[in-house]
């Protein structure tokens, strides 16, 4: 009998209620996904850096790295109800937990980048002492191997959003991926410019034009495809935040692209934008999903509309929810 | 009805819905749609005080479709027995009965009597439980068999009742007529022989100036229906208290002694003359022996010093002689004539009708001792009482002397509760108290041996019954043992010093010895059967061996009426007790309420008395002449039938006779106590609303176990006035704003609800609006808010004292209440508004006729 | 498997860390067993008690809902119903499962509080103390409120100087002794909840 | 969401599956809403044995719900519809202010269960204007009202076949016990928070000041010791019942034709289907109305399910991040400078 009441937004709630808790992160969270995705970034243009002789690009991103994923520990810990609990984290290794991989995707990532940075930092008259080399050549290793998992890096907090009943983040899990990726990219590539020679900083250049674009394409490509979760991206906050990190994405790319080879402040200005837009993009969608829970009718009526989709097709149940009456 | 079970007995209900899913029908008649009314198969709602016009036309549609069981109903019932020829009806005397006197507002009772017998007490108060005693009910009373004779008691109920028709129900309660109808069909549909139905009230029905009558109206549909005495019949009174039916029992009551004996009166010279008040010399059934009962009492309270030759310690009783009950003692306390005040496991300054004059009360004591488990308003009235905000309380004026005595709490001390189904049951000793917590039993026991030292030596002879007070119980450290005084209260043979099986043991010679006879046989074989704990599911359906049910571990009262006149059960289905011809006794589920061996054609010589007077087919054992009484000759001070009345407060004229409100209810002309007056006298105008009240299953009473608790406190934190949308819209109220709720007497600020669960009510062409409250609020707690009972007045069914609590006229305004000063002369402005004076609403006579002379009666 | 005391303690090490039993045992993902905890695992209710449970009825209403009390050193850290009840078969509604909170809750006074005539606030007094004054308090309230006889002549012998309320949530053996110490006072002021 | 991405394996030993030699049966609540009478003895059970604080002492003006949701503080949840017909949500004089003051508070009125909301009842509301058309007292509105009905129902954590907060739980603080049960294990949560956004159902939240995810156990202490858990021990009317889920499953199906056969053909059964979103429930429903009506979800699909979609393209993704990296010093090393 409730099958053929018309579908719409117009669902029954519980007085309004939410019917999911609003997620417990805080902006740490949002802040996370941007430092975890410039760690991942400026890892990966560090290491290009190295292998490519770019030796101030490679000691910024180093350490630019090194920082992201120290602020990121930080913010990690910082949220937790329990922060002393930390290393609880380690017990288990679960597939099934995007936190849990990333978590050990982390683990991976973070002794090259903590050894590159370290290796960075020593004094210059002391490279040349035999302990400075070995620590020099084992740092080069391990952040080559760091710089191997930051692809994962970049791209895993997507899943931890995404893999949540969150409608904000759930809904639109086949470009997030993209979209993280896009802005971990245009941020290291971003930083890299910043903090390198325009002579030095052309693969973070096209690194970050790359990351820019991808970051656009994906951006756009999962706002059409929205369904009424296309309300909370289109409203309010978010959608002021995600056209503020549109618009300077598109202009920092449109300045590495044009200005940032040629001049260094173009290049600085050019990064700032893309780090900017990438840490407001960050923004938007968390907060995008936090404000999807606060209303029942973003978990309800895709649910219900399903629900009476499979019932009208099918008269033995539909092959997610439940059964047919 | 009178009932919201499923909120105030949740687990009680769980039979109720078990029955449901086993093909009961549940039907809720609520001026309220409750969490009760969620789980019926059908929801009445009725407007508040009409229970006797509902029940009186279910009667009425009974009687005039001959669908009573009339075999029961002509052999078990009084429905044969002829009436006084003197007896005038309220169809005769516009809602009146005969012998109403407009001095005093009450009835001489002469001409209610039966046709050859004669009654002598018109206060039930003066009678105890047994039932009225009439004079020759042994011998013979005039009767008509075929229940056609004009003054027989099935045709005088037949007349009472003859308007109380559908449209009548409709009129006066706001039932429509189907709805009604269909609450006929079902009740009579499932009674008779194959089925019974079974009966519920609480408080819903006794606190209204027809209190009495409204059960007795339940009595008489479930005696025509033979529903009483059989297995799933039955009236069922559900209880507030965990002891509350204890505390009848054995009473903390000013008119009565233990095991309902009534408390002697002033003029009761001796234990002969007491005795002849209580029970006639020649009536029938087991309060014959009243005799044997007091005088075991006096001989537990006197121990060796009572003896034949002092009337066993009579004349050391004191004497009532009128109503001394809580709210006149409370209003003594403002006059001054009480000093000292013992309250334990109570809070009167919120939980009793008229808040502010109980407090007014409390602050114009000596002392006050007040024993509880945490502090309550009662106790800390002298500084959060509402009244010291008006200023009518001082702290440093209030002279008051008050004694907080932390009390031990259920699991920490031993001792028996009785529960609503009048079964004890013996509660361990589970924790230790601390600190100062004491166990009431430690304090009268303390407080005795502290008084007795002081008279010790006295030769004033008013310390005579202190001195000789028998209070050699065993102790534990510096307590009484409870299961010693439980053993004296089932009573001890003196000549062995054991303890005796039961009442039926009991002597008048001073050769027993016992607390309270009722409970006797609780003790049986020295053993304390109250305690027994042996699980449902090792044995029958009436469980026997679980606690121990007065009288004589009986489950069911009257059960000999669930066989039919030759002892055979009415039906298989419906099986209880039946008689043996083979063992030549009664036997059955259930312990037979009756004498065992008298066969069901038993007929008793002339000169036979008490239990040996019963007939074969007398069930109702206790009663003076062995049946179930549709017309009450004696014992019911305002009427031998329910009629109906309008509550004192009330917007609404009365339909059915010009006689308004109960004639004979108590009013108390104060200027604590004012009252709305209703029509004829006053106009519905100020006070509009019908105010009602009633429990959440999320607290408790007063809220003095329950506002203090964090995990019952958050499930409903605020005072709360329901009102429907019709009403939200009429007033301007909003859901969860704030509204103000006045009465006469106070002004009580809740949140508002909206709710469906209200609705008005439309009778005769005008719309009665119903409000609800709930009463668990007060100024101390985690949850605080304003008193209920503050809008209540004082006014009470002259039967038992019993305040009208559910049913008051009110407004309900938006916004908060005025505050100190401004409050009262808010209210002040209110009554002169309304034109209310002390002296209002206390006429008790409208019918404006003489009595004597019968007016021409409305067409209905 | 090893006798060696630092394997021995390594491979408790190992086991006590739920990666290496996922590694090394059928919950490979780390939901389950493998997840479990040492205290999850020892983990019993709380009313395993020293002592069985008294068998109690509940103080709220008048259905005599059975309880159990479960108690460790004369505390009672556990209330609920008893199945065996005719009655309740075990079940309580949300007072009658709230009652550990009532007994055990900090809102229970644990001390005489005293109140001297105008005082504006409360004062402590010995409990044996305020029963001795109590006790005084009766005697003279009994005294002022005497009255032998009434208008008639009739015999009263009895005082209205003083009062008592309460009984309904008080056990029938102390309400038992209630009415007979009032009484053998005179007192005829006494009444309960029933009335009300 | 389209389709789903595996068949669930089916129900059976799940406790086996999860590691365990010999289990116990799979144990689970049956919540029959059509015979709770809304009294709350199972949150007050709950909270007495589990040591559960209070969430607030917070009017909220749900008709008899003061607590509003599950939560970290509530672990059952009794709500109450009044409804005018079947099928629509409550009055809208109550959810018109409720509504307004849900929506002001932090969390949209989720946090509720757990702590109260911030603004104080009624607070929050201005008069709403309350349409007052219509003569004052104009009828008596009983007879618009005869489909009037009160529903109330007991919520509690769903125990899910597939759990989507057990499953995205990095400390393995949740698992999935021998009874087949989901616990949060106290000694192991350090409160990341993910469980609370895991939950398709909004049951599991984080406690404030204690930080740890905190929701019903099914009171594993109990179980362990072979006694009932607290609320359905003390359910007065059996709306709670407790036992083997195979068995539950049967008497659910049974309740379900029984009420069926009465005429009450609203009646659906919620968290019956092992092939549901979430593999079934270890704690069944049965529902007078659909399940949106009381605040819960009609058809969630437990998150993990999307795990193989999600991490396929968060391959593609990384991948393509990679590509660029390489790409990046690959055209820097090999191509031509600027």
């Amino acid at each position: 009998m409730t099958g053929d009441r018309p579908p719409g937004p117009d669902a029954p709630s519980y007085y309004g209620r939410p019917v999911l808790k609003t997620p417990v992160w805080e902006w740490k969270i949002a802040a996370y996904l941007f430092t975890g995705g410039l760690a991942a970034g400026t890892a990966v243009v560090a290491a290009g850096a190295d292998l490519v002789r770019a030796p101030r690009l490679r000691r910024g991103c180093w350490l630019g790295s090194f920082a992201a994923l120290l602020a990121s520990v930080g913010l990690l810990v910082g949220d937790l109800g329990r922060p002393e609990r930390f290393h609880h984290m380690l017990r288990v290794a679960k597939p099934t937990s995007p936190m849990s991989v990333g978590t050990w995707i982390l683990t991976a990532f973070g002794p090259g980048v903590g050894a590159a940075a370290v290796s960075e930092l020593v004094p210059a008259r002391w490279r040349s002492s035999w302990p400075a080399r070995l620590l020099r050549g084992l740092a080069r290793a391990l952040g080559l191997a760091s710089a191997a998992t930051a692809p994962g890096v970049a791209t895993y907090t997507a899943a931890l959003l995404s893999q949540t009943a969150v409608p904000g983040w759930h809904e639109v899990r086949e470009e997030l991926p993209f979209l993280f990726a896009g802005s971990a990219a245009a941020s290291g590539g971003g930083f890299g410019m910043l903090t390198a020679p325009p002579a030095e900083a052309r693969p973070a250049r096209v690194f970050a034009a790359a990351g820019a674009g991808g970051e656009l394409l994906a951006s756009r490509l999962m706002e059409r495809r929205m369904g009424l979760i296309r309300e909370v991206y289109e409203h309010g906050t978010v959608a002021r935040r995600r056209r503020a990190s549109e618009v300077l994405t598109a202009a920092g790319l449109a300045g590495t692209v044009l200005l940032a080879g040629r001049s260094r402040a173009g290049a600085a200005a050019s990064g700032i934008a893309l780090l900017t837009g990438s840490a407001l993009q960050r923004f938007g969608v968390f907060e995008a999903g936090v404000e999807s829970t606060r209303d029942p009718r973003y978990t309800v009526v895709p649910q219900r509309e399903r629900l009476d989709a499979a019932r009208r097709g099918s008269a033995v149940g539909d092959d997610v929810g439940r059964p047919a009456r | 009805m009178g009932s919201n079970m499923a909120e105030a007995h949740p687990v009680g209900f769980q039979w109720v819905m078990e029955a449901k899913k086993n093909g009961a029908r549940v039907v809720h008649v609520d001026p309220r749609f409750t969490r009760t009314s969620a789980l019926a198969d059908q929801y009445v709602r009725i407007r508040a005080g009409t229970d006797i016009a509902f029940l009186g036309g279910v009667v009425h549609h009974v009687l005039s479709n001959d669908l009573d069981f009339r075999e029961y109903v002509a052999a078990y019932t009084n429905a044969a027995f002829l009436v006084n020829e003197g007896f005038a009806d309220t169809e005769d005397l516009d809602g009146l009965f005969s012998g109403y006197d407009p001095a005093t507002g009450s009835y001489d009772t002469t001409t209610w009597d039966y046709e050859g017998a004669s009654q002598r007490v018109t206060a039930p108060m003066e009678t105890g439980m047994g039932g009225p005693p009439i004079e020759g009910a042994a011998g013979g009373i005039a009767q008509d068999p075929t229940l056609q004779h004009p003054r027989c008691v099935f045709q005088v109920l037949k007349r009472h009742f003859s308007r109380y028709t559908p449209e009548m129900v409709e009129r006066v309660c706001g039932v429509p007529r189907e709805q009604f109808l269909q609450v006929c069909d079902d009740w009579t549909a499932n009674s008779g022989r194959e089925r019974t139905a079974a009966l519920i009230y609480s408080v819903g029905w006794t606190q209204h100036t027809v209190g009495a009558q409204n059960i007795r109206a339940g009595a008489i549909v479930q005696l025509l229906l033979g529903n009483i005495g059989r297995p799933g019949g039955g009236i069922y009174a559900l209880r507030g208290h965990a002891n509350i039916q204890g505390s009848t029992d054995i009473p903390t009551l000013f008119d009565l002694l233990p095991g309902y004996l009534p408390m002697p009166r002033a003029g009761q010279a001796d234990l002969t003359a007491y005795l002849d008040r209580v029970r006639a010399r020649n009536q029938k059934g087991y309060w014959e022996e009243a005799d044997a009962y007091l005088v075991s009492l006096l001989k537990e309270y006197f121990g060796d010093a009572a003896t034949a030759d002092n009337d066993f310690g009579f004349g050391w009783l004191p004497r009532i002689n009128g109503d001394h009950g809580t709210y006149r003692t409370t209003m003594d306390m403002i006059d001054g004539r009480v000093f000292g005040y013992l309250v334990m496991g109570q809070n009167p300054a919120v939980g009793s009708a008229n808040g502010r004059l109980q407090r007014l009360a409390l602050a114009n004591l000596d002392w006050l001792v007040v024993r509880d488990l945490t502090m309550i308003e009662t106790a800390s009235f002298w500084k959060d009482a509402p009244e010291v905000e008006t200023g009518e309380i001082a702290p440093e004026r209030c002279r008051t002397e008050v004694f907080f005595l932390p009390a031990a709490a259920h699991t920490e001390k031993a001792g028996s509760f009785t529960q609503t189904q009048r079964m004890v049951q013996w509660r361990e000793k589970g924790a230790e108290p601390v600190g100062d917590q004491r166990s009431d039993l430690w304090f009268f026991h303390q407080l005795w041996r502290r008084v007795r030292e002081r008279v010790a030596d006295s030769t004033d002879p008013r310390d005579e019954p202190l001195q000789r007070l028998a209070w050699d119980y065993r102790t534990e450290g510096d307590e009484p043992d409870p299961q010693d005084v439980l053993r004296r209260i089932n009573g001890i043979d003196l000549t062995t010093g054991r303890t005796v099986d039961g009442f039926t043991d009991l002597r008048s010679d001073g050769t027993t010895a016992c607390g309270c006879w009722q409970y006797s046989g609780v003790y049986k074989d020295e053993v304390n059967q109250a305690a027994r704990r042996k699980p449902h599911d090792q044995q029958g359906p009436y469980d026997p061996e679980w606690g121990w049910t007065w009288p004589a571990n009986r489950r069911l009262l009257y059960n000999r009426a669930s066989a039919d006149l030759d002892g055979r059960p009415w039906s298989e289905r419906k099986e209880l007790v039946w008689w043996d011809p083979d063992q030549g006794r009664w036997t059955g589920h259930d312990v037979p309420d009756f004498p065992l061996t008298t066969p069901p054609g038993f007929d008793p010589p002339a000169d036979a008395r008490g239990p040996a007077a019963l007939r074969g087919d007398d069930p109702f054992t206790m009663q003076a002449d062995g049946k179930g009484w549709l017309f009450a000759p004696t014992g019911v001070v305002d009427g031998p039938l329910p009629t109906h009345y309008e509550p004192h407060e009330s917007p609404v004229r009365n339909p059915l006779y010009r006689q308004q409100s109960n004639p004979t209810r108590r009013v108390y002309p104060r200027p604590e106590n004012p009252y709305d007056p209703s029509p004829p006298e006053g106009d519905p105008d100020v006070f509009p609303f019908v105010l009602t009240a009633s429990r959440l299953t999320e607290h408790h009473t007063a809220g003095g176990m329950s506002r203090q608790l964090p995990h019952l406190a958050e499930l409903q934190p605020e005072l709360t006035v329901e009102v429907s949308p019709e009403l939200a819209r009429l007033r301007g109220l909003t859901h969860l704003g704030w509204a103000h709720v006045v009465t006469a007497r106070a002004a009580v600020e809740a949140r508002v609800y909206v709710t469906d669960r209200m609705a008005p009510l439309r009778l005769d062409g005008q719309v009665v609006h119903q409000v609800w409250m709930p009463f668990h609020w007060g100024p101390t707690g985690l949850v605080t808010g304003d008193s209920f009972n503050d809008l209540l007045g004082v006014v009470a069914d002259a039967n038992v004292l019993i305040q009208e609590s559910k049913v008051a006229t009110c407004d309900v305004r938006p916004g908060r209440r005025p505050r100190g000063a401004e409050l009262t002369a808010f209210l002040e402005r209110l009554r002169s508004r309304a034109g209310i004076t002390s002296a209002t609403g206390t006429t008790l006579l409208t019918a404006g006729r003489s009595p004597t002379n019968p007016p021409p009666r409305e067409a209905p | 498997m090893s006798g060696n005391p630092i394997e021995r303690r390594l491979r408790g090490w190992l086991d006590a860390w739920p990666v290496y039993r996922q590694l090394t045992g059928p919950d490979r993902l780390g939901r389950g067993a493998a997840a479990q905890s040492p205290r999850s695992a020892a983990l019993r209710p709380h009313t395993d008690t020293p002592g069985p449970p008294a068998r109690s009825v509940c103080p709220y209403c008048a259905v005599g809902c059975a309880q159990l009390v479960y108690a460790d050193a004369g505390r009672a850290v556990q209330i609920e119903g008893d199945p065996d009840s005719p009655v309740s078969r075990g079940r309580l509604c949300p007072k009658g499962s709230a009652s550990l909170q009532l007994v055990t809750g900090p809102q229970r006074e644990q001390e005489v509080r005293y109140r001297a005539p105008y005082a504006t606030e409360w004062a402590d007094l010995p409990l044996d103390t305020a029963m001795d004054m109590i006790a005084d308090r009766v005697l003279d309230a009994r005294r002022r409120g005497w009255q032998d006889t009434d208008d008639q002549g009739n015999v009263l012998r009895r005082t209205t100087g003083l009062a008592g309320l309460g009984g309904a949530t008080t056990d029938n053996e102390e309400n038992y002794l209630f009415k007979k110490l009032w009484t053998a006072l005179g007192a005829v002021q006494i009444e309960n909840q029933a009335r009300i | 969401m389209t389709a789903t991405d595996r068949t669930p394996p089916p129900p059976v030993d799940l406790a086996r599956r999860n590691g365990y030699f010999d289990p116990p049966p799979r144990m689970g609540f049956f919540t029959d809403t059509s015979v709770c009478i809304g009294c709350k003895a199972c949150e007050v059970a709950c909270k007495e044995w589990n040591h559960v604080p209070e969430d607030g002492l917070d009017l909220l003006g749900m008709s008899m719900d003061n607590t509003g949701m599950l939560g970290a503080n509530s672990w059952r949840h009794v709500a109450f519809v009044e409804q005018r017909r079947p099928g629509t949500a409550g009055p809208e004089e109550q959810t018109l202010a409720v509504e307004a003051r849900l929506r002001a508070a932090p969390r949209g009125g989720s946090e509720l269960g757990t702590t109260p909301l911030p603004t104080a009842p009624g607070g929050a509301v201005a008069d709403l204007g309350m349409p007052t058309v219509g003569r004052p007292g104009d009828g008596t509105g009983a007879e618009t009202r005869t489909d009037f009905r009160w529903l109330m129902e007991s919520d509690v954590c769903k125990h899910c076949t597939e759990a989507g907060c057990l499953d995205v739980c990095p400390t393995g603080a949740l698992f999935r016990t021998e009874f087949g049960t989901v616990v949060v294990q106290q000694d192991i949560c350090n409160g990341c928070g993910y469980c609370v956004s895991g939950c398709p159902y909004g049951v599991i939240d984080r406690r404030p000041h204690d930080g740890r995810a905190q929701k019903c156990t099914l009171c594993y202490d109990r179980l362990k010791g072979g006694l009932t858990p607290a609320c359905a021990k003390a359910c007065p009317t059996e709306s709670i019942q407790f036992g083997p889920l195979d068995e539950l499953r049967e008497r659910a199906d049974r309740r379900l034709a029984e009420l069926h056969g009465q005429g009450v053909a609203e009646a659906e059964l919620y968290g019956r289907d092992p092939d549901d979103g979430v593999g079934g429930h270890g704690s069944l429903f049965l529902l007078l109305d659909v399940p949106e009506v009381y605040g819960l979800p009609p058809a969630p699909v437990v998150p993990t399910r999307s795990a193989p979609q999600i991490w396929r393209r968060v391959g593609a993704a990384a991948a393509a991040f990679a590509l660029a990296g390489i790409g990046a010093f690959a055209s820097a090393a090999f191509g031509d400078h600027p």
